[in-house]
């Protein structure tokens, strides 16, 4: 199979796989919302709700597509498309899985191994504040030019941060391709710590981790940092005036983002799909054990149903899980799926905790924002880059 | 291939900046000027500039031209209005800009009669590690003295942004 | 025909920088003819990427990372000095800001 | 080593000690320091001369070297001769007599200290001046003296023409030290060296000059120097003015010592004088104008110091006149009775000035014969003195003059007698009008005599007037300045003396016998009496003719056009034209970033065209 | 360290530490500075002390590279000729220091650091042996000036200022353009190597050539000096400067001409100097008498100062200009002079204009009633410029006419003249501010000398009498450094001969003699 074919082939199943979990991963968020605020969540539409992104997609492609006059129309429409298209193309270069054969063919787990795939994912991440801030300035609405300008004003603000948290990192596995920054981090230290570049010698980057985590949410314009689309001064932000699928096209963005962020914070800092101990002490059953448990949850609760339909359909989704449990105790498919195990485990823990902490904490005031980053994280990122400079060209060696 | 993507980017290029002149609008100029740099940095990777390319980017793109585009949003730019240009200036010019443009062509092609054709991959020179360890040897005072010019730069802007001056 | 030569990515250059000059000259406002003059800069990269194709050297990759810098210093600068002009001249004019002239 | 360097350095020592701390100190201290220097180095000559015997050769003492450059070695020499051995003596002991005097009579002064701290400068200068083994150190000297002269004629600074006085003083004094310098040039240019044996040695090794040459020039640029210090035609104009200075001043400075400076110096420098003959005659002209012409000036003068002044000249001119005719001797000779008679005259007028409270105009005297017995006795004496009556002192200096004079030539000789006939007369005239008739000033003033500290030293100087024809000074100078002894031609002396007695006469005749009859005569002469009255307008043909040319071509010339105007306006004009240029130029420069912009690119087009046509650069 | 560097960089630490002074705190920089200057002045005395006449080199020589390329070398290193410069420029910024303590009340912190650092670069000048550096220190200490003038000046301190500057500026970059020659040819910067380089014979000019670059030195040189048409920046810039400024200015700052013309013109162009001198005399001349004639008649004390320093200066060119020991050692004696007595002169019409507040001799008169010591130390410093014997300007103005009137007695005549014309206007200023009634402004405003200023002036009172009675003290440095400059200027010209037919050849060996 040529080049072309094959990262054509491999774009597809990208895009849909995204797409899907793109639609999902807002209804978990709506889910876990929901429970931290002990409400229910959708549920109507489907089982536990399930159907809800279907439906609010549908809803959204047949709602009436507005312009309001006096906007620039080109940029009107371009901005979210800009932005949901800029947020699409970084997923080409991350990197889900090693190497696998599949039907013949060795191919990585990604689309695209770029030897500088991380300028390229910063390039991306640094463009697309134009979205926002384009959305912003064609809406001609004073909510959206208010947005739009804190929105790329925080961006480019929390990117320094970002960068060099990333820098620190860089140091410790000297490459720029995600591929090989994952593959610096395989290993474990005394057989049991793994050689992440959290834990990594000899500048552990907890600190790193925490300031780019933090410049994640700020980038993706999450809670607390959504000054942007703060409802309660500015209506909603720079998408104030969109509707219908263009204002789909930025929520699509956001949850890419955050995606990214999350798949990128898990390459750099939390050794990609490489399993959290070493395979002897059994890490290659970990996937099975946690699908099993995750029917048996299901299963128990199908039995002790909170609702008259849980009855019906918990125990499908517990089936649905043992059968995934018993899938990856087979030893051809475990190879093949376990590291898009991990590296899914581990991006979506970190998801978790972006609507975690959406659900815990309170938004920040503008001047807050900005000195928080300019005065301490940037200084603190700093610091640690220095740091870690100095500790790796003191001791070569050890790592 | 690479004659595909050069001149389709070329294209782009000349484009976004025939459009840059031509457009009254700020915004409008300073979208087609990040049309010239992206393409531009597609150029760069065609011509082996794989860290320059994605710095254009990630420079350019994303922080110089954001923040123009943050002040023209800031300072709410509209469009010119037109003034009574001159007859000659109005019809004359882009026949003459034209004109001179195929002059220069002509002397530059005919200064490098002989000149290789760019293949993607015929200079690998430009990859992060070269450069970097160009900026870190030879270039290292240069770079050392960007720093402080970055950091005049700074200083600058953060006087010259205070509400007086 | 798969590959261009070398000169033609020099005439691009060339061109726009041409239409770099042209803008600065023709546009009045202050921004757009800045950003004429990043233009012209950037085709100016464009060729010192290209002499580094060349001469297989690294150097002129070096020298586009410095104009980059200066590029952003200046944009830094200028641009806070366009604020401060709008602050207190109220316009985007070139042709207005004439204090300073006889 | 007999320490010469003792005698000028006790009025060093007084200067210092007056000058740094007479201000608050007690009186007596002051009078102590300034009259016990003076004293004390009129007794160190006394000791030294003594030590010193006859003198055959002279004693030289080598101190230490001031200058040295190159070959030229100047040293602190100081030597005793005869001719400085006569010098001392009367510098000091004329000096030491005026000090005493000056304690009674600038009893009163505020600036006392300063004045003997002056004074005591003074006489260290004037040590040093006929003390100095070479040119240099004797010019320090002549500097010295005419600063201590310009500070002491300034004295009263407060009165602006006391402080004119003494800037005409010293810048007139300075046209001649110009002269004398340039001589200095030339002797050291000639003979590389200034010490006085080795340039004489050299000097009477050439040949005798009969046309103008080196050593004519240097003798003739001496006399420049000469006729400043010691008031000669044409340099005479200070001396009078000088005036304004204390009448102990004018005794010491003006009369007796530093204006007889000039007369030691040309006596100093006979070796060059006698082997340039053209310039020797130009000394003695010199000496007989000046002689005469003073004379004149001073029948007509109504202040008793400046008939005394003019007459100082006048007898300055007389010892020219001596040392012009080649009797250097004479000359000394009359220098040192001149010395005892003018120095008495002076302080007798002080004195009598002393005594009407200030007044000096001749005109508001009168009769003070009784009132002041021993100034008009003492005064007499000098005036029998100056008038050459024999056998006083006058008579046998002013006789060898006349006698040399008339060897030299007859001419001289008669302009000699006129002028001892006219100074007889106006000595006299004086006398007559202070002492004799009624007294015709201030009627609430009366007249007292002098304090015993004013008329010891009066009465001193006296005796010397009369008996200081006895000194034998020309045969005590014989082996220094060996002359051809005249045949002592009798009846040139009767003429000589009848000529003075006359002069009394007529003084006697105008002014107590027939008293307003010099008022007739003048009125009667007119005109020529007015030129005389007014000292011939030389001050003011001085004044016409160059101070106001240079004062004001100066201003208008030299500062506000050529300064001003034209090489500062060329510099500005350079820079007004560099204006209007950039003015031009400007205008393509029209602040207009674009339009840089345009001539850039304009200038870029030229440079590809130009490559598209010639093909670029291969 | 030779003793030559400490007194190089202890002001320039000086300036340093007064930079690190708060502004504020006039007292401590006041301090700072003079004591700064006075460890500094304790440094060249010690130069002095460990000075040997007998050697005839350079001495306390520094000789390392500086830059590369070109050869541009740190080389210093004294001799005779800039041992009593060096020392006169030590002395008098202290002096400077303590004349400006309450004339200076504005921006008190930047003038005393410029003037510390004005003084580095005076000690720069008179000991640069490298032609570049010489240049350099040149420009190092015409800055500051330019600062003292234009900030602390009068009324009209801008235009002096600048035309200080510019006047400067047109001479020194003719100099520049020289220095920057002479390299080309020699390729070396190193003042003595390109000396023994023209000595051997091994570099040689054309005529043409050794007069452009004769010109070059000569005009930067006699602009400083300066020579007659091209002293007009002088008044002007005396006038406006403030105390310290003029003081600095007189008295060192024209030295650097002077010194330039000795150290370089003459050693460096002797047949060119040869040849030149005649106008350059008669020029320095006619500046004698012009100053004088020009001074008499200012109504202003400063301007007349300035003339007359125009006229003494003029006897230090004609003196260098006569080619004899005599008329050398008499010009380098009169340097120093000048720079005591026309100092001390600077400082007593500052002290006046501090009591007064002007400079116009019309709005003085008797001040010798209210301060009787102030009129003594003026008037001892009046004579000393007049020339009387026994003060220090008499021995200079002797030994270079006596020089002068080796050579061409025509000269010494005129020059002579500018002697009595001194005792005209220095006298009639004397007189016109001090004798007579003193008005009521000047009795109620002008009173005596204070502790601080006697401390300013006594030292250049106390030289002046000792400059003029022990001369043994300073001539000898002096004459043996002058004595090789003669000697150069005769190596040159006898090779220069060698190259020539027999028959000019012997004239000029009679010029040379």
């Amino acid at each position: 199979m040529d080049f072309i074919t094959l990262s054509v082939v491999k774009a597809v199943i990208l895009a849909a796989v995204l797409m899907t979990t793109l639609a999902y991963l807002q209804w978990v968020e709506r889910k876990v919302i929901a429970h931290i605020q002990l409400r229910m969540g959708p549920s109507r539409v489907g089982p536990h709700g399930l159907l809800q992104p279907l439906a609010d997609v549908i809803k959204l492609l047949t709602k009436e597509d507005l312009i309001p006059p006096h906007v620039n129309r080109f940029l009107y429409i371009l901005a979210p498309f800009l932005a949901v298209t800029l947020a699409l193309m970084s997923f080409a270069v991350v990197p889900f899985g090693p190497e696998i054969e599949i039907f013949g063919v060795r191919t990585p787990v990604q689309l695209t191994d770029l030897n500088i795939g991380l300028l390229f994912l910063l390039a991306i991440s640094s463009v697309s504040v134009y979205g926002v801030a384009l959305a912003g300035w064609a809406s001609n609405s004073k909510y959206s030019l208010l947005g739009g300008l804190r929105s790329s004003a925080q961006m480019i603000s929390y990117e320094l941060p970002m960068a060099v948290a990333l820098a620190s990192a860089l140091l410790l596995s000297n490459t720029l391709s995600l591929r090989e920054i994952v593959d610096t981090q395989q290993g474990y230290y005394l057989g049991v710590i793994p050689k992440w570049n959290i834990f990594r010698l000899p500048f552990p980057q907890i600190l790193s981790f925490v300031v780019f985590l933090i410049c994640a949410f700020a980038e993706t314009n999450r809670l607390p940092f959504d000054l942007p689309e703060a409802e309660n001064e500015l209506v909603a932000g720079f998408h104030t005036e969109y509707s219908s699928m263009k204002f789909a096209a930025f929520f699509m963005a956001e949850y890419a983002n955050m995606i990214t962020g999350c798949a990128l914070a898990t390459i750099l800092f939390l050794g990609g799909w490489h399993p959290l101990w070493p395979a002897e002490w059994g890490a290659h059953l970990v996937p099975a054990a946690v699908f099993f448990l995750a029917g048996a949850i299901a299963f128990y609760h199908g039995a002790h149903p909170a609702r008259p339909r849980d009855r019906r359909t918990l125990p499908i989704v517990a089936v649905v899980f043992w059968m995934l449990a018993v899938l990856f105790l087979l030893p051809e498919v475990r190879a093949a799926l376990a590291p898009l195990f991990w590296f899914a485990a581990k991006t979506g823990l970190l998801l978790f905790c972006f609507i975690w902490v959406r659900g815990t904490l309170p938004r920040f005031r503008y001047d807050q924002l900005m000195r928080f980053t300019w005065k301490f994280l940037f200084p603190v990122a700093m610091a640690n880059l220095m740091a870690t400079g100095l500790v790796v060209a003191l001791f070569p060696d050890v790592s | 291939m690479d004659a595909i993507l050069f001149f389709v980017f070329a294209v782009i290029a000349v484009a976004c900046a025939a459009n840059l002149v031509v457009q009254t609008h700020p915004i409008a100029g300073a979208l087609s000027l990040i049309g010239v740099m992206g393409s531009l940095a597609v150029l760069y990777l065609l011509l082996g500039g794989e860290f320059i390319a994605a710095v254009q980017v990630i420079v350019y793109a994303g922080a110089i031209m954001v923040l123009f585009v943050f002040v023209i949003m800031l300072l709410n730019a509209g469009a010119e209005r037109p003034v009574g240009r001159s007859v000659v200036a109005r019809y004359l010019g882009v026949p003459v800009l034209v004109i001179f443009l195929g002059l220069l062509s002509y002397v530059i092609q005919s200064m490098l009669p002989a000149s290789e054709a760019v293949r993607f991959g015929g200079f690998d020179g430009g990859a992060p590690a070269e450069v970097g360890r160009l900026l870190f040897t030879r270039y290292l005072l240069p770079f050392e003295v960007t720093s402080v010019l970055i950091l005049v730069a700074i200083l600058g802007a953060v006087v010259l942004g205070r509400k007086e001056l | 025909m798969n590959a261009v030569p070398l000169s033609w990515y020099l005439i691009l250059s060339a061109v726009l920088f041409s239409l770099g000059v042209a803008g600065f000259l023709v546009r009045r406002n202050i921004i757009t003819v800045f950003m004429s003059i990043e233009l012209m800069l950037n085709a100016v990269n464009l060729s010192f990427v290209t002499f580094s194709y060349q001469f297989k050297q690294a150097d002129g990759h070096i020298f586009t990372f410095f104009v980059m810098v200066v590029a952003a210093a200046e944009a830094a600068v200028g641009l806070a000095i366009i604020l401060a002009l709008v602050r207190t001249r109220r316009t985007l004019e070139v042709d207005e800001v004439n204090l300073l002239k006889f | 080593m007999l320490h010469l360097w003792l005698i000028p350095a006790f009025p060093l020592a007084g200067f210092l000690l007056n000058g740094l701390f007479g201000r608050r100190a007690p009186k007596l201290f002051v009078n102590l320091v300034g009259v016990g220097s003076v004293a004390l180095s009129f007794l160190w000559v006394l000791n030294t001369l003594a030590a010193l015997g006859p003198l055959e050769t002279p004693h030289i003492e080598r101190y230490f070297t001031w200058i040295q450059s190159g070959e030229l070695r100047i040293g602190f020499d100081l030597v005793a001769d005869r001719l400085s051995a006569v010098m001392m003596l009367v510098v000091t002991g004329v000096g030491l007599l005026i000090h005493v005097y000056s304690i009674g009579y600038m009893a009163h002064e505020s600036g006392y200290y300063r004045f003997f701290a002056y004074l005591n400068l003074f006489m260290f200068f004037m040590l040093l001046l006929v003390m100095a083994g070479n040119f240099l150190l004797l010019f320090v000297g002549w500097e010295g003296v005419g600063l201590c002269s310009y500070l002491l004629i300034g004295f009263w600074f407060l009165k602006k023409s006391a402080a004119d006085a003494g800037k005409k003083a010293f810048i007139v004094n300075r046209i001649g030290d110009f002269g004398f310098s340039l001589a200095i040039y030339l002797i050291v240019a000639h003979f590389g060296t200034l010490d006085f044996d080795p340039v004489f040695a050299a000097v009477r090794e050439r040949p005798l000059e009969t046309d103008a040459g080196l050593l004519t020039l240097v003798a003739l640029l001496l006399l420049v120097g000469a006729t400043g210090k010691s008031a000669q035609v044409p340099l005479y104009v200070w001396l009078p003015d000088a005036m304004e200075g204390p009448t102990p001043v004018s005794a010491l400075i003006h009369a007796a010592t530093m204006v007889t400076a000039g007369v030691y110096m040309t006596a100093r420098c006979a070796p060059i004088y006698l082997q340039a003959p053209i310039a020797l005659e130009a000394v003695a002209w010199v000496g007989a104008f000046t002689a005469f012409f003073a004379a004149t000036i001073g029948l007509a003068q109504h202040d008793i110091k400046k008939v005394f002044a003019y007459s100082t000249i006048s007898q300055l001119g007389y010892m020219f006149l001596g040392a012009g005719v080649g009797a250097f001797s004479a000359g000394i000779y009359h220098l040192v009775t001149h010395a005892f008679f003018k120095a008495l005259l002076f302080l007798g007028a002080g004195s009598v000035i002393h005594a009407l409270g200030g007044e000096q105009d001749l005109r508001r005297m009168g009769g003070l014969r009784k009132q002041a017995p021993v100034t008009f006795w003492t005064l007499l004496c000098a005036a029998v003195a100056i008038a050459g009556v024999p056998p006083f002192s006058g008579f046998h200096s002013k006789d060898a003059i006349l006698l040399a004079a008339h060897h030299h030539s007859p001419a001289l000789y008669w302009i000699g007698v006129v002028t001892a006939a006219l100074t007889a007369f106006y000595v006299f005239r004086a006398l007559f009008l202070a002492f004799f008739g009624d007294y015709r000033g201030d009627p609430h003033h009366h007249p007292h005599e002098s304090p015993p500290v004013m008329t010891v030293p009066l009465m001193a100087l006296a005796a010397l007037s009369l008996a200081g024809g006895y000194f034998g000074v020309p045969a005590w100078l014989e082996p220094m300045f060996p002359v051809s002894e005249p045949a002592h031609d009798v009846a040139l002396v009767v003429v000589s003396v009848i000529a003075g007695l006359a002069g009394i006469a007529t003084a006697w005749w105008f002014y107590v016998a027939r008293p307003g009859l010099a008022d007739r005569v003048a009125a009667q002469l007119g005109g020529l009496y007015q030129l005389v009255y007014n000292k011939y307008f030389v001050d003011e043909i001085y004044g016409a003719a160059v101070v106001r040319p240079v004062v004001e071509g100066s201003e208008k010339l030299a500062w506000r056009t050529l300064d001003v105007s034209v090489i500062d306006g060329m510099v500005n004009g350079l820079g007004a034209r560099a204006q209007s240029l950039g003015d031009v130029l400007r205008r393509i420069q029209s602040g207009n970033v674009r339009s840089y912009a345009a001539w850039v690119l304009f200038g870029a087009v030229l440079v590809v065209v130009a490559f598209g046509f010639w093909g670029g650069w291969q | 360290m030779t003793l030559l560097n400490l007194c190089l960089a202890l002001p320039v630490a000086g300036f340093l530490l007064i930079l690190a002074i708060p502004k504020e705190n006039h007292r401590a920089i006041r301090t700072a500075a003079l004591a700064v200057s006075l460890l500094v002045f304790g440094l060249s005395l010690g130069l002095a002390v460990r000075f040997d006449t007998s050697l005839p080199a350079y001495q306390f020589v520094t000789n390392v590279p500086w830059i590369a390329s070109p050869a541009i070398r740190y080389h210093v290193g004294i001799d005779g000729l800039s041992l009593w410069l060096v020392i006169l420029s030590t002395l008098l910024t202290p002096v400077g220091v303590l004349v400006s303590w309450r004339y200076i009340d504005r921006r008190v912190k930047e003038f005393y650091a410029l003037l510390i650092l004005m003084e580095s670069g005076l000690i720069g000048v008179f000991v640069a042996l490298d032609l570049f550096l010489f240049y350099v220190f040149w420009e190092v200490s015409l800055i500051p000036m330019y600062f003292l003038i234009g900030v602390w000046g009068h009324e009209r301190r801008i235009y002096a200022a600048v035309k200080f500057f510019l006047f400067t500026m047109a001479g020194s970059v003719l100099m520049l353009a020289a220095i920057i020659y002479l390299y080309t040819q020699a390729a070396t910067f190193d003042y003595p190597a390109i000396l023994s380089l023209v000595a051997e014979g091994r570099l040689r000019f054309s005529p043409l050539e050794e007069t452009l670059l004769f010109l070059g030195f000569f005009l930067a040189f006699a602009i400083k000096v300066p020579l007659f048409p091209l002293h007009t920046w002088l008044p002007d810039a005396h006038v406006e400067a403030p105390t310290a400024g003029s003081v600095i200015l007189a008295s060192v700052m024209l030295k650097m001409g002077t010194y330039g013309l000795l150290r370089f013109s003459l050693p460096l162009f002797p047949s060119a100097s040869r040849e030149h001198a005649p106008w350059i005399a008669v020029l320095a001349i006619i500046g004698i008498i012009y100053g004088a004639l020009v001074a008499m008649v200012q109504p202003n004390m400063k301007k007349l100062v300035a003339y007359s320093s125009v006229s003494h200066l003029g006897f230090v060119v004609l003196g260098i200009f006569s080619f004899t020991q005599l008329g050398l050692d008499g010009a380098v004696y009169q340097m120093l002079n000048h720079g005591i007595s026309t100092g001390a002169l600077f400082v007593l019409v500052g002290f006046l204009y501090e009591r007064r507040h002007s400079l116009e001799i019309a709005d003085y008169g008797g001040v010798a009633t209210p301060a009787p010591n102030l009129a003594v130390v003026f008037m001892i410093t009046t004579l000393a410029s007049i020339g009387l014997p026994v003060l220090n300007n008499f021995v200079g103005e002797y030994l270079v006419l006596q020089g002068t009137a080796q050579v061409n007695f025509r000269w010494t005549v005129f020059a002579a003249i500018g002697i009595i014309l001194s005792a005209c206007y220095m006298l009639w200023l004397y007189q016109r501010a001090f004798f007579g009634a003193a008005p009521e402004p000047v009795r109620a405003h002008v009173h005596d000398l204070s502790p601080r200023e006697w401390s300013a002036i006594l030292p250049l009172v106390v030289l002046m009498v000792w400059m003029g009675t022990a001369t043994q003290t300073f001539l000898p440095p002096i004459g043996a450094a002058n004595a090789r400059i003669l000697e150069h200027t005769r190596q040159n010209v006898e090779f220069h001969v060698k190259q020539r037919p027999p028959g000019a050849a012997s004239a000029e060996v009679a010029r040379a003699r």
